[in-house]
């Protein structure tokens, strides 16, 4: 395939690719490759351990209280969020889900913009105006969701439609949990796309739970790819976590919505290891069943297994994980000189016009009416706030 | 120049709209090939083609929810409620999603959500409804609720050339009762701005859409039988609100009526009451009284829909106790 | 099957049935029959004739503008409804939808209050509050509509959850159309029962057209059974126009249901030879297409023919027609006399406590502020209101 | 008597209601074998098994729409918004259904929807909201909003009870920071009656929920700092409103202060100022202020989401306007 053309031929381009987000080619060149060079499966390899360093700094962040709200992990599942992600070309745009931030860093989302976003930093990408990794950027490709899940799905369907009527041979790829399939704003939303063939890919994450929700409480269909038939659209079903895998059905979807055959629903099977956000105990999992799947499958394990079955050192490996640690250091270090948001920020931008609202006049010419956090004296003894479920 | 009907004018701004700019389409159930329910899109497929004027699925988050995608990527999608009542199934996706856009993510959301709405036409209680107050509520919509045919083309072409989205509210009583001529050229009429329907010195009755004739007919009759000079402001917009012209009629009659077809509690009235309270306290010789829907489902008989919903004497015999204040 | 005890036995007990709605027999006593009597035949005769009877009075009516609000057509779709409805017992309830007038009727609503209903009378079923077929009795078995589409499918679900955490034998039955099916709130509520195995039959009337909408930009799906694949529960599919298939196909989803085994997806493929109401003119339907289904699927004819050939002579069945309209006569006179609601009760029964509204003070003491229809003057020449769509 | 939190109030009533009547059942996401995203349903399940506490699919429409279908058999279903910012998705289903059951088809539909609500906890804009306003426009619907742990126990056990939909909106900064005696015995608070959380005599703050402890600590602050004698009046319902506790207070205090957490336009307190109007025009010595939210989606950051909240600076600020009036 002709994605990441800079770094072709050089066994450590990888890590160039790492430093830099790759720079995809246009989409209108695309070939429909499904096998990748070495040189890209060491993109995935780098990927994914950026995801889950970068979520292990984000815990070490949330136990010194830096993180503001709730902390969603993604762990056991970065093949997933990685492996489809990278089946997209430049142009095309994803909508990612609380478990996709290595889809988001493969589309070029920054560790220091998801850092400054958890701590709620004033030059985070939404201004310290939305949650943890609630962001997007359309000229990289990706569109920021919001918490009412399956609202995307709809969202996700228009952004493909236009491409469509555009005449631009641009896709869309959109994830839903196992979960989200439940709500009627996912069955609108991808019955429309297929009535309207539109260039979109609907990746289901199957981890098992949504929430504390087994997924047999969650739907009766023996497997999600089911549900395309109902819905009339192609479907591919994968080992979510085989990265390799992963990518190559997620990018079977891709080129059919490229050839204008409209809407593959693709299955994506894993595992969440971790709660639903850290404060979740997981106490609902049957015993044993967190440590089967690390023990076992572990994606990342698996992939930097198959790597080095392939031939690649294990020093390739480890320089990689180095750099990793090294550029998330860099982007800590930043992230935590940012200052907070300015309050009156709070007023600008919720129409084109007018540019911002007035400050009440209970506030008129005051900073804020509390500079510190303030607290009613009459709530008594202070507890943490319970870190809210997204 | 000839009139044409309030349905017409906005088919008409629809037209043009389309016609100026590729990226304006059409979005609903039935407003392609059938042209519509009331038939406003009527003709727009025969013009433009099937890919801008979309035949969907009865899907509300759907539509609501792609026109918001679309919109994000350059496009100005007018979609339809077939009825406005079933803008509650996209309640979830206007007020959290497209209302949130700009703000939370610095994504544009120009888009139009446009129905038939209100009663006095025996609908029953889901063919009926006035769901301003549910959106004027939510920071980030824009809502409009034309009266005359000029302001329905007006406001419809400047609803679709704001950045932002706009629910554009279509008395389905005036769609084919109320005509006017258009105004020449390119008739744009800026969101915000209320008009004065009626020029008065006495009293102000504040009000939009079909009510607004019940007011005017009500005025007629005061000036006749008690000699009273009643200001009739029509609003237009909802969202926002037009402060400056609300003022200026309180700070001229000192004596306001607020009619609307809504129901009573939690209606825009109130809004309205507690802004001229805030801002015109000292002006103020007479309670802000209202004039509005009793607070039940509207009901489908006539009798019923009649009692249930203002109307004139009602309107007059307020205007009196206010007046007599 | 045990259905109409009282009946059994008599060759003319069709036509006894008719005048007074069968008294089927308790739920927990039945069989699962899905073939027929005689007797049982007639009766289904009987519904769909009485059903398109009625709605032919009621064109009547329309004309002389003594039907307040929009007239919906289930010409061509009696077999449908009634067949179906048949399926259930007493104690059972359904959800009708705008097509469903059969179904109601079979499970005792009256045409009298049905001319009641669409003539919008101080004495129909809901005092004038709601239009034509939605009202409801849960005693004799169906739950009245709401415009918005889908909704009945939750509602549905909860009834049927209620009668299985009672451990009753009842069973539920919710129409939807093939339009309804893109509802956000079919999805829910079908997915809903399916995981909680409700004792559930869902009705997909596959009549070609939602409003002016083919089916094919309602869904990509070959069919709509093929939806009960995604949710993982069983289906039957029938052809809606043939009563005892269609009463046969539902039985055994009923059967299912009773049996403990869940929700049933029944498709039934039909036509719809009217407009979505009576003002539509249906200018969207190729040329031909109605008389083609009229001359040859028409269900009352097909059944009838069904019974000639089975023996049935042309003097039952045109005595049961004269029936019909002896009962449609009557009816009408009585409907005819009823007076309009009064004003004040459109006060009564928002909630249970308080019991009514006050009047608005520029009402108080009034019987209404206008007695005759009040129209502004300034609205100008007057036009009849176009009548709604549902 | 040992005090308990808000949220455990909350579970005790769920608890002895599902005792007392085996029609009371709770449906919703996480409640059961988790204990919900808060754990309010905590050790229900454990109680009372897995049929009366179901887990439900991610699906508010669905089991908002099964509730009412139970309840029309004779249940009385308690359904959990995991947050009540997920109720938008139901908007349709609440309003169109469930509020006008009885009025159109005779159907009871008793049965209660809550939620954890409000802000004060860096939850960003979907985990935060204030929903009332969109559903006290919505006759067939009763709100319930309490600030004690004490009502928090009463209004749900009267909300299981009401023969109608109540909407029960849990204050979730208040979950575990409020803590109370239970009354003894079967403790049930009406619904439509709101409480005097101080009495005053200067002038009158109306508020509910969370801001009712700000509102006391600004009329402390007030009394020490200025010598004022501010009542708080908590609404405790906001449908029905208490009528005559607010005529009460006006025509005690004669100005009035109303702060709320909802956004500004279209909040409550423009319906509050509307009925102070209409019936206490006379006895008003100042125009009605109003406290409350920025119109802007509410921000995630603590300095931002401050300063969109009203805070007690505030409140102390616009009181002396009002008393200084
Ligand atoms: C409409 C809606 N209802 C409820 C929630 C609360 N909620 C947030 S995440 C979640 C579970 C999601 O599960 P799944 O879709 O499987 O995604 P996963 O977390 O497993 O990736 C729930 C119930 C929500 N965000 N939106
Ligand atoms: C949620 C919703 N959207 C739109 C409508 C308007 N509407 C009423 S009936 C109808 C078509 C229904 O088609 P189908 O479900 O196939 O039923 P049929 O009329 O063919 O029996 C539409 C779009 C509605 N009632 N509810
Ligand atoms: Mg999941
Ligand atoms: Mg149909």
């Amino acid at each position: 395939m002709a994605r990441s053309d800079a770094k072709r031929g050089g066994g450590r381009g990888a890590r160039t690719s790492a430093a830099t987000p790759p720079a995809a080619v246009d989409g209108r060149g695309a070939t429909t490759a499904t096998t990748l060079s070495e040189v890209q499966e060491l993109e995935l390899y780098y990927w994914m351990r950026l995801t889950r360093s970068l979520e292990e700094r984000l815990v070490n962040l949330y136990r010194q209280t830096k993180v503001v709200g709730g902390l969603f992990r993604s762990l056991g599942q970065e093949a997933d969020a990685v492996g489809s992600a990278y089946a997209l070309e430049k142009g095309d745009i994803l909508s990612p889900l609380i478990r996709n931030l290595g889809s988001m860093l493969v589309k070029g989302a920054t560790p220091l913009e998801i850092l400054r976003q958890y701590m709620a930093k004033g030059d985070s990408p939404t201004r310290g105006r939305e949650l943890n990794i609630h962001f997007g950027d359309t000229e990289r490709g990706f569109i920021g969701q919001i918490s009412p899940l399956g609202d995307m799905v709809p969202v996700m369907a228009g952004v493909t439609l236009t491409f469509k009527m555009r005449g631009e041979p641009r896709v869309g790829l959109v994830y839903v949990g196992d979960g989200a399939t439940s709500t009627g704003a996912f069955h609108e939303g991808i019955n429309f796309a297929a009535v309207q063939r539109c260039p979109l890919v609907v990746v289901v994450e199957n981890n098992g739970y949504a929430y504390s929700t087994p997924t047999s409480r969650q739907t009766r269909a023996r497997q999600f790819v089911d549900k395309a038939i109902g819905y009339g659209i192609a479907s591919e079903q994968a080992d979510g976590n085989d990265v390799v895998a992963t990518y190559a059905a997620t990018r079977r979807g891709v080129d059919r919505a490229r050839r204008g055959e409209g809407v593959t629903l693709v299955e994506l099977i894993t595992y969440r290891r971790k709660g639903h956000a850290e404060h979740d105990n997981q106490s609902y999992v049957p015993a044993g069943e967190i440590e089967r799947w690390e023990r076992e499958n572990d994606p990342i394990a698996r992939h930097a297994a198959r790597l080095t079955a392939a031939g690649v050192s294990a020093d390739t490996l480890a320089e990689l994980d180095a750099r990793v640690l090294r550029e998330l250091d860099e982007a800590t270090d930043l992230a935590e000189q940012s200052g907070v948001p300015e309050p009156l920020d709070a007023l600008v931008g919720i129409y084109a016009d007018p540019p911002a609202e007035r400050p009440l006049w209970f506030r008129e010419g005051k900073r804020a009416a509390v500079d510190a956090n303030e607290r009613p004296q009459s709530w008594g003894t202070f507890e943490a706030p319970a870190k809210g479920a997204d | 120049m000839a009139e044409i009907t309030y349905l017409e004018a906005i088919r008409e701004a629809l037209f043009e709209e389309m016609e100026r700019d590729p990226n304006v389409f059409c979005l609903g159930e039935d407003i392609g090939a059938y042209g519509g329910a009331f038939k406003v899109t009527d003709g727009l497929m025969a013009t433009f083609g099937e890919a801008r004027v979309v035949d969907s699925p009865i899907s509300e988050i759907g539509i609501v929810g792609a026109a918001a995608g679309a919109a994000h990527m350059g496009m100005r999608p007018v979609v339809e409620m077939q009825f406005i009542d079933f803008i509650a199934n996209a309640y979830d996706m206007l007020t959290n999603y497209v209302a949130t856009a700009r703000y939370r993510a610095f994504l544009p959301c120009p888009m139009v959500v446009r129905g038939p709405s209100g009663g006095y036409v025996r609908g029953g209680p889901f063919h009926s409804q006035n769901p301003e107050a549910g959106f004027i509520h939510t920071p980030g919509l824009k809502v409009v609720y034309p009266s005359t045919a000029a302001d329905a083309k007006g406001l419809m072409k400047a609803a679709i050339r704001d950045d932002d989205c706009v629910l554009f509210f279509e008395h389905k009583y005036l769609y084919r009762r109320i005509k006017g001529e258009m105004p020449s050229g390119d008739h744009v009429v800026p969101i915000g701005k209320a008009r004065v329907a009626r020029e008065g010195t006495d009293l102000s009755i504040i009000t939009y859409a079909a009510t607004v004739y019940k007011a005017l007919d009500a005025a007629e009759q005061l000036e006749r039988e008690d000699g009273l000079s009643v200001e009739v402001i029509d609003l237009r917009s909802l969202a926002p609100l037009d402060d400056e012209a609300i003022v200026a009629t309180v700070k001229k009659t000192n004596r306001v009526l607020i009619v609307h077809e809504d129901t009573r509690t939690g209606g825009i009235a109130g809004e309205l009451t507690a802004r001229i309270n805030e801002s015109c306290f000292e002006w103020l010789d007479a309670p802000v009284l209202r004039v509005t829907a009793h607070d039940v489902p509207l009901p489908y008989a006539p009798t019923l829909e009649d009692f249930v919903l203002p109307q004139t004497p009602d309107i007059v015999l307020a205007a009196r106790r206010l007046a007599a204040y």
